[in-house]
């Protein structure tokens, strides 16, 4: 037995993996790199010349890996703010203020058994969460997040997010049928109902936008309302952005509209049946689709990406970093050590009883702390796509904040109030304010000349 | 006590109470055969000196002897509570008619007295076992259904007692207490 | 070999349990192909109305609900028959949270029978308590000290105030609030806290005695009451605030489960839910017990007799109850607070009833003794029981969804309701 | 005087958002304790004496009293003998895992079973008839039935106790009162109440303890514990 043989012995089975896994990074990459000496000009000539097929990709990907933050970030919202609203703390254990919990809860969602119950269909049942987060996520597609972030962008990009959000009942059907189970089927068939009757009212109100905008191109209908408040199209279309807003609620689930998963009627409607990943698929997609719905109310009505006030950007600061040099390497080096040791002095002189480590930590917080705030202050006042974000963001979670208002407040409607609602009130105003919008642009027009 | 009412209800009842009307604290009592159950209670729900039109209880009672089927109603026209008092009814095959007629309520009330001691309801539409479940076959607040609340007592530790000392007629005869009451 | 020897001898060979019930069980019937369980009782119905239930006719369907269901206020199995949403017919099978309470009263002496009727109603117990001591004392002839009765009064409407606030919480909970049902329980804390420092229990209070109450008023109790009642009126308030006017909840209770008052008699309703019907039946007038005489309160009647007037009349009533707590506050006298009592209980062979004013209705206990320490037939009366059993009238041609609301108004506590 | 739609909606919006920022009614509790009421009995606990000696006789009054039956308790009685039990150990035995046993198809042993002797219930039977199964003439029911046996055996008293209705910690408590009772036949010195702590060895071992030996022996290859 060499020293090399008794060495590997002593490791446990995850110390083992780890070394086998770098010791395959290694070589990957050291394998990736001759590849790239050898073929990286063709490579990089195939990828120029299919760059839009280069981008979908890209953004398809960014897309999929920001829902699961996205979600993860909503699911805590609403447990913290309806536990706030109850006059309860809510999640404070796990993480500061509680705010790993949801992680913590889609981590217990990943190791939960997952079954199929006896008699379902097991294709049908496996598809149906695959098919309704694909069509939330999807339709996250051509959101136009800043000025220059959105995956793609349609001259139809209105048609094709309500096309693709259609897909969600297609989804909530399928689960409910095969579940098998009466209050699965109730579910599917309420949310089959449910949502093809708000698509209607949702895509009328819409249209109001579109006709003001003159294109269905998200990113075209965010410019028009590029400016002050003002010109945000809410103002133009109250009544539209109402009904939008209600239909929106509707086309989410969420109460008082949450008719496909009553607890207290259906148990948990299309969804009673599933377990483990299977149901946390259902449950990513509703909370995606909260923020997708929300952030699309942000972008017709609310001016998306556009500040409230005439923000004066890009603001150019005249910081180079490439042209500092050599000295920029000893900066890094050096600015961290000293901002550690000066922000650690305050403590170390006004706290005598701490032992000079923990005020060498506490300056080093402070520091990174410090640190972090300025390079995203730089970035906001550098680039227009991060102030772009910052308000979309901030637009997209009020909406948010109040769909968990609304739900933390409100009962929820019954099945034959919420059509009655849907048909005879919401679809008469939808049309009311189509015809007004066009009315008054013919008689603008006219007025123009 | 309400002296009057006892008087209105011997005289309007007359042959059909089995013994006197008792009174005690708030509460006036009397007592009817089985087959009277339909027409005196008719009366005292109907009839505008009775006026009778809420029934407060209905009670199945097993003396050990005889069943009983017991109500208590309330009425207006009286600050007694009424008690009318089935009696006599056998222990092998009780009888008694439904009430539901007129207090269609009296339904459960009946089924539960029926689950507990086997009193047989006629006129009641729906007399199933309300609380024990549909195989059950005794009748678990009669007087020779005896209770295994102890160890010691129970037939074969270790071995599901519950389910083999439910029927009746395993009960040792000895441990039936019989009312002292009438 | 007779069953008295088998206890004696030698054990009996053990309880078989097949191997898998759910296939084997005559019990249960299984589709073989698809392997459902069907509600459908599996033996011959037994009556004509379990017939025609069980019978279904061209596009209905019978949906299981409970007995695990989020809002079937416990053990309750629905068996709802339904066409779409809408609901047809339904059975309601009771028994999975029978105790046989009245047999184990039979073997318990009479203070003992005090202790097992309290978790018949759980969240208002001192309302199953009194009846009982009421029925005793008046099987002992006993006479109740002024101050025992006051105090009696004075816990029991808290309860009643504590018992109405969590009927809100509930009735939200099953139209799909959230909200309401915690604001409830805060409220509902703050008295039963309060009722803890002079009972020693929270739920389940074993307060009051034959005679008597268990404990007398405290300093604590006293500030923890003074303390609520300089908000309580405004707290109440602002909590039925956020539902009274709320047009989504009003519409949805509004003409919902109508019960006229001739057939709400003749369903033998009780309390609150009569009451709602436009019959002023409260037993504390109507049948006065206890100090209620003595004491001014007003009786809230409505007319509609619909869903909303069930859940308007608990609000009013809480109000009358705070009246009623105040004046017992100004008139509390002193003096003993339990008759004098001998240890062992030994009533003269009779029998007794006695009927309070619940929260929910009328609670009974009908006594009956045979001169021993232990009653010989304890018969409880409870209003649960009753109400749940007009879903069933109330029910057909409304949908799934009514059944949450229309079983919500009529408050029943799954505990009373299977004893 | 109605309002206008929508406006209760927005009330009570305006209600949850205000409550949004009252404080909150939760207890953090592990860090804060509970306010707990002077009053507050809902704590169980055995009370020692100033010697530190555990104050619980195992009298079983509280077993007795305990209305769902939750207090089970189990304990040798004042000299030693015989083990008293109170409690429905069929319950807890099953939850052990004689259900699992059950569930598998297999037989269950029973050791609870094996506490006590069979006897011939006959006597017993004739006697308990003859005084009408009265848990009140228990005293003349004890007398006879140890004329019958010579002593009182347990499953006698089981099966008086099954048979009257009294309970079994009941009688076990009168027959251990009255001195003119002994628990073991009258052979073994280990029953005879007045020399009860003097006596010791293999005489005083119960029946069960004697297999448990013998088996013990035949499986050490016939040289047993305690025997030569």
């Amino acid at each position: 037995m060499t020293a090399v043989g008794r060495a590997w012995r002593r490791v446990t089975l995850p110390g083992k993996v780890v070394l086998v896994l770098a010791a395959l990074a290694v070589v990957a990459s050291g394998l990736l790199a001759a590849a790239a000496v050898l073929f990286g000009p063709p490579i990089v000539a195939f990828l120029e010349a299919n760059l839009p097929l280069v981008r979908f990709v890209v953004a398809a990907t960014a897309v999929l890996l920001v829902t699961v933050p996205t979600a993860f970030l909503i699911i805590y919202m609403e447990m913290k703010v309806i536990a706030l609203m109850n006059l309860r703390i809510g999640p404070d254990r796990v993480g500061p203020f509680g705010t790993a919990l949801s992680v913590v809860h889609g981590l217990k969602v990943l190791a939960k058994e997952d079954f199929t119950p006896t008699g379902a269909d097991p294709v049908v049942f496996t598809m149906a969460p695959v098919v309704v987060f694909m069509a939330t996520v999807m339709s996250l597609l051509v959101m136009p997040f800043a000025p220059g972030l959105f995956g793609q962008d349609f001259n139809i990009a209105l048609l094709y997010f309500f096309a693709v959000g259609g897909f969600t009942v297609v989804g909530l059907l399928m689960g409910g049928w095969a579940s098998f189970n009466k209050y699965s089927l109730l579910g599917g068939l309420r949310s089959a109902a449910q949502i093809v009757s708000y698509e209607i009212p949702l895509v009328l109100s819409a249209a109001g936008v579109v006709m003001l905008a003159g294109t269905m191109s998200l990113n075209g209908i965010v410019e028009r309302q590029a400016g002050s408040i003002l010109d945000w199209y809410v103002w133009q279309q109250p009544l539209a952005f109402l009904v939008f807003f209600i239909a929106a609620t509707a086309e989410a689930n969420r109460t008082p509209f949450d008719l496909t998963e009553a607890d207290s009627e259906i148990v948990a409607g299309f969804a009673t049946e599933y377990s483990g990943m299977r149901f946390g698929f259902f449950f990513f997609a509703e909370y995606v689709n909260v923020f997708v719905v929300s952030a699309l109310t942000t972008t017709l009505f609310f001016g998306g990406w556009n500040a409230p006030f005439d923000w004066p950007w890009p603001v150019t600061l005249a910081l180079d970093p490439g042209s500092l040099g050599i000295l920029l390497l000893v900066g890094l080096a050096v600015v961290p050590v000293v901002g550690t040791l000066v922000f650690a002095a305050p403590f170390w002189l006004a706290r005598s009883d701490w032992p000079t480590w923990q005020a060498l930590l506490a300056g080093f917080v402070v520091f990174n702390l410090v640190a972090v705030a300025a390079v995203l202050g730089w970035a906001f006042v550098s680039f227009d796509w991060v102030v772009g974000l910052a308000w979309f963001m901030a637009k997209t979670y009020l909406f948010v904040f109040v769909f968990v208002w609304l739900r933390a407040t409100l009962p929820r409607v019954r099945i034959d109030q919420l059509m009655d609602f849907a048909w005879k009130w919401l679809m008469e105003l939808a049309f009311l304010n189509m015809f007004v919008t066009a009315g008054a642009l013919l008689v603008v027009d006219q007025l123009r000349g | 006590m309400d002296h009057q009412l006892r008087e209105r209800l011997a005289a309007r009842l007359g042959d059909r109470l089995l013994g006197p009307v008792r009174q005690r604290h708030d509460e006036t009592e009397i007592r009817i055969g089985p087959g009277d159950v339909p027409d005196v209670l008719r009366t005292l729900h109907d009839e505008p000196e009775f006026r009778f039109r809420i029934l407060a209880d209905l009670a199945g009672v097993d003396t050990g002897t005889v069943m009983q089927v017991v109500y208590h109603l309330w009425s207006d026209a009286t600050p007694d509570w009424l008690r009318v008092i089935v009696d006599g009814l056998p222990r092998e095959d009780p009888r008694c008619p439904s009430v539901t007629f007129l207090w269609k309520g009296a339904e459960w009330m009946e089924r539960e007295a029926y689950d507990m001691f086997g009193i047989v309801f006629e006129g009641n539409r729906d007399l199933r076992r309300i609380y024990m479940p549909p195989d059950y076959t005794s009748f678990p607040l009669r007087k020779d259904f005896y209770l295994p609340d102890d160890a010691a007592r129970s037939p074969a530790v270790g071995i599901r007692h519950l389910e083999r000392t439910h029927a009746p007629q395993e009960a040792p005869g000895g441990v039936v207490r019989r009312a002292k009451v009438v | 070999m007779t069953s008295d020897e088998r206890r004696t001898s030698a054990p009996e060979a053990p309880y078989e349990i097949p191997a898998h019930p759910s296939a084997d069980d005559p019990r249960v019937v299984l589709d073989r192909e698809l392997g459902v369980f069907e509600p459908v009782p599996p033996y011959p119905p037994r009556t004509e109305r379990e017939a025609e239930f069980y019978t279904l006719r061209d596009g209905e369907m019978l949906l299981n609900m409970g007995p695990q269901h989020p809002s079937t206020h416990g053990v309750l199995r629905v068996v709802l028959k339904i066409r779409g949403e809408q609901v047809v017919d339904l059975d309601p099978v009771l028994g999975y949270l029978h105790r046989g309470v009245e047999k184990l009263c039979e073997n318990a002496d009479y203070h003992q029978t005090i202790a097992y009727l309290d978790p018949l109603e759980y969240v208002s117990s001192l309302f199953c308590e009194w009846p009982a001591v009421m029925a005793f004392e008046k099987l002992l002839d006993v006479r109740v000290p002024r101050r025992a009765e006051y105090i009696r009064v004075l816990t029991g409407e808290l309860l009643r105030v504590a018992s109405h606030a969590l009927f809100m919480g509930w009735m939200a909970l099953d139209l799909g609030g959230l909200t309401p049902i915690l604001w409830s329980f805060i409220e509902r804390d703050e008295i039963v806290e309060m009722l803890a420092s002079i009972t020693g229990q929270r739920m389940l209070f074993n307060y009051y005695r034959i005679g008597g109450v268990n404990g007398d008023l405290n300093h604590e109790f006293m500030s923890r009451l003074g303390d609520w009642m300089s908000r309580a009126t405004a707290q109440h308030e602002a909590n039925t605030k956020l539902l009274n006017e709320n047009e989504i909840f009003v519409r949805r209770m509004r003409g919902l489960g109508v019960m006229d008052r001739e057939t709400a008699l003749r369903m033998c309703w009780t309390g609150p839910n009569l009451r709602a019907t436009g019959v002023p039946f409260d037993l504390r007038r109507t049948h006065p017990y206890s100090v209620y005489p003595e004491l001014e309160f007003d009786i809230p009647t409505r007319s509609e007799g619909d869903c909303l007037a069930r859940y308007l009349i608990r609000l009013d009533e809480v109000k009358q109850s705070l009246r009623i707590i105040d004046q017992c506050l100004h008139e509390m006298p002193d003096g003993p607070i339990m008759a004098k009592l001998p240890r062992l209980l030994r009533p003269r062979p009779g029998r007794a009833f006695a009927a309070v004013e619940g929260p929910r209705g009328e609670y009974g206990i009908y006594a009956i003794s045979d001169g021993t320490d232990q009653p010989f037939r304890l018969r409880i009366h409870d209003p649960s029981f009753i109400h749940l059993q007009s879903v069933g009238l109330l029910m057909p041609g409304n949908l799934i969804a009514d059944t949450m609301a229309v079983m919500a108004s009529l408050d029943p506590i799954m505990g009373g309701v299977d004893k | 005087m109605t309002k206008p739609p929508g406006l209760g909606i927005v009330e009570g919006l305006a209600l949850t958002l205000r409550r949004f920022f009252a404080p909150k009614a939760t207890i953090r509790y592990p860090e804060v304790p509970a306010d707990v009421p002077h009053r507050f009995r809902g704590r169980l606990q055995l009370l020692y004496d100033e010697y530190g000696t555990l104050k619980c006789e195992t009298c079983f009054q509280c077993a007795q009293a305990c209305p769902v039956e939750c207090i089970d308790m189990g304990g040798f009685d004042t000299r030693g003998r015989y083990h008293v039990h109170w409690g429905p150990p069929e319950t807890y035995a099953e939850r052990r895992e004689e259900s699992a046993l059950r569930r598998s198809g297999r037989t269950v042993p029973d050791p609870a079973y094996e506490h006590w002797t069979p006897i011939d219930p006959a006597p017993l039977e004739a006697i308990l008839e003859a005084h009408e199964y009265d848990p009140a003439r228990l005293l003349e029911i004890l007398e006879a039935t140890q004329a019958a046996y010579g002593y009182l055996p347990v499953a006698a008293l089981r099966r008086i106790s099954q048979a009257t209705g009294a309970w079994y910690a009941m009688i076990y408590g009168t027959a251990s009162y009255y001195r003119q009772f002994r628990f073991a036949p009258p052979g073994d010195s280990a029953g005879d109440a007045a020399d009860a702590d003097s006596s010791g060895g293999a005489a005083a071992r119960r029946p069960s303890e004697d297999a448990y030996l013998a088996a013990l022996a035949t499986a050490l290859g016939g040289r047993g514990v305690g025997q030569p």
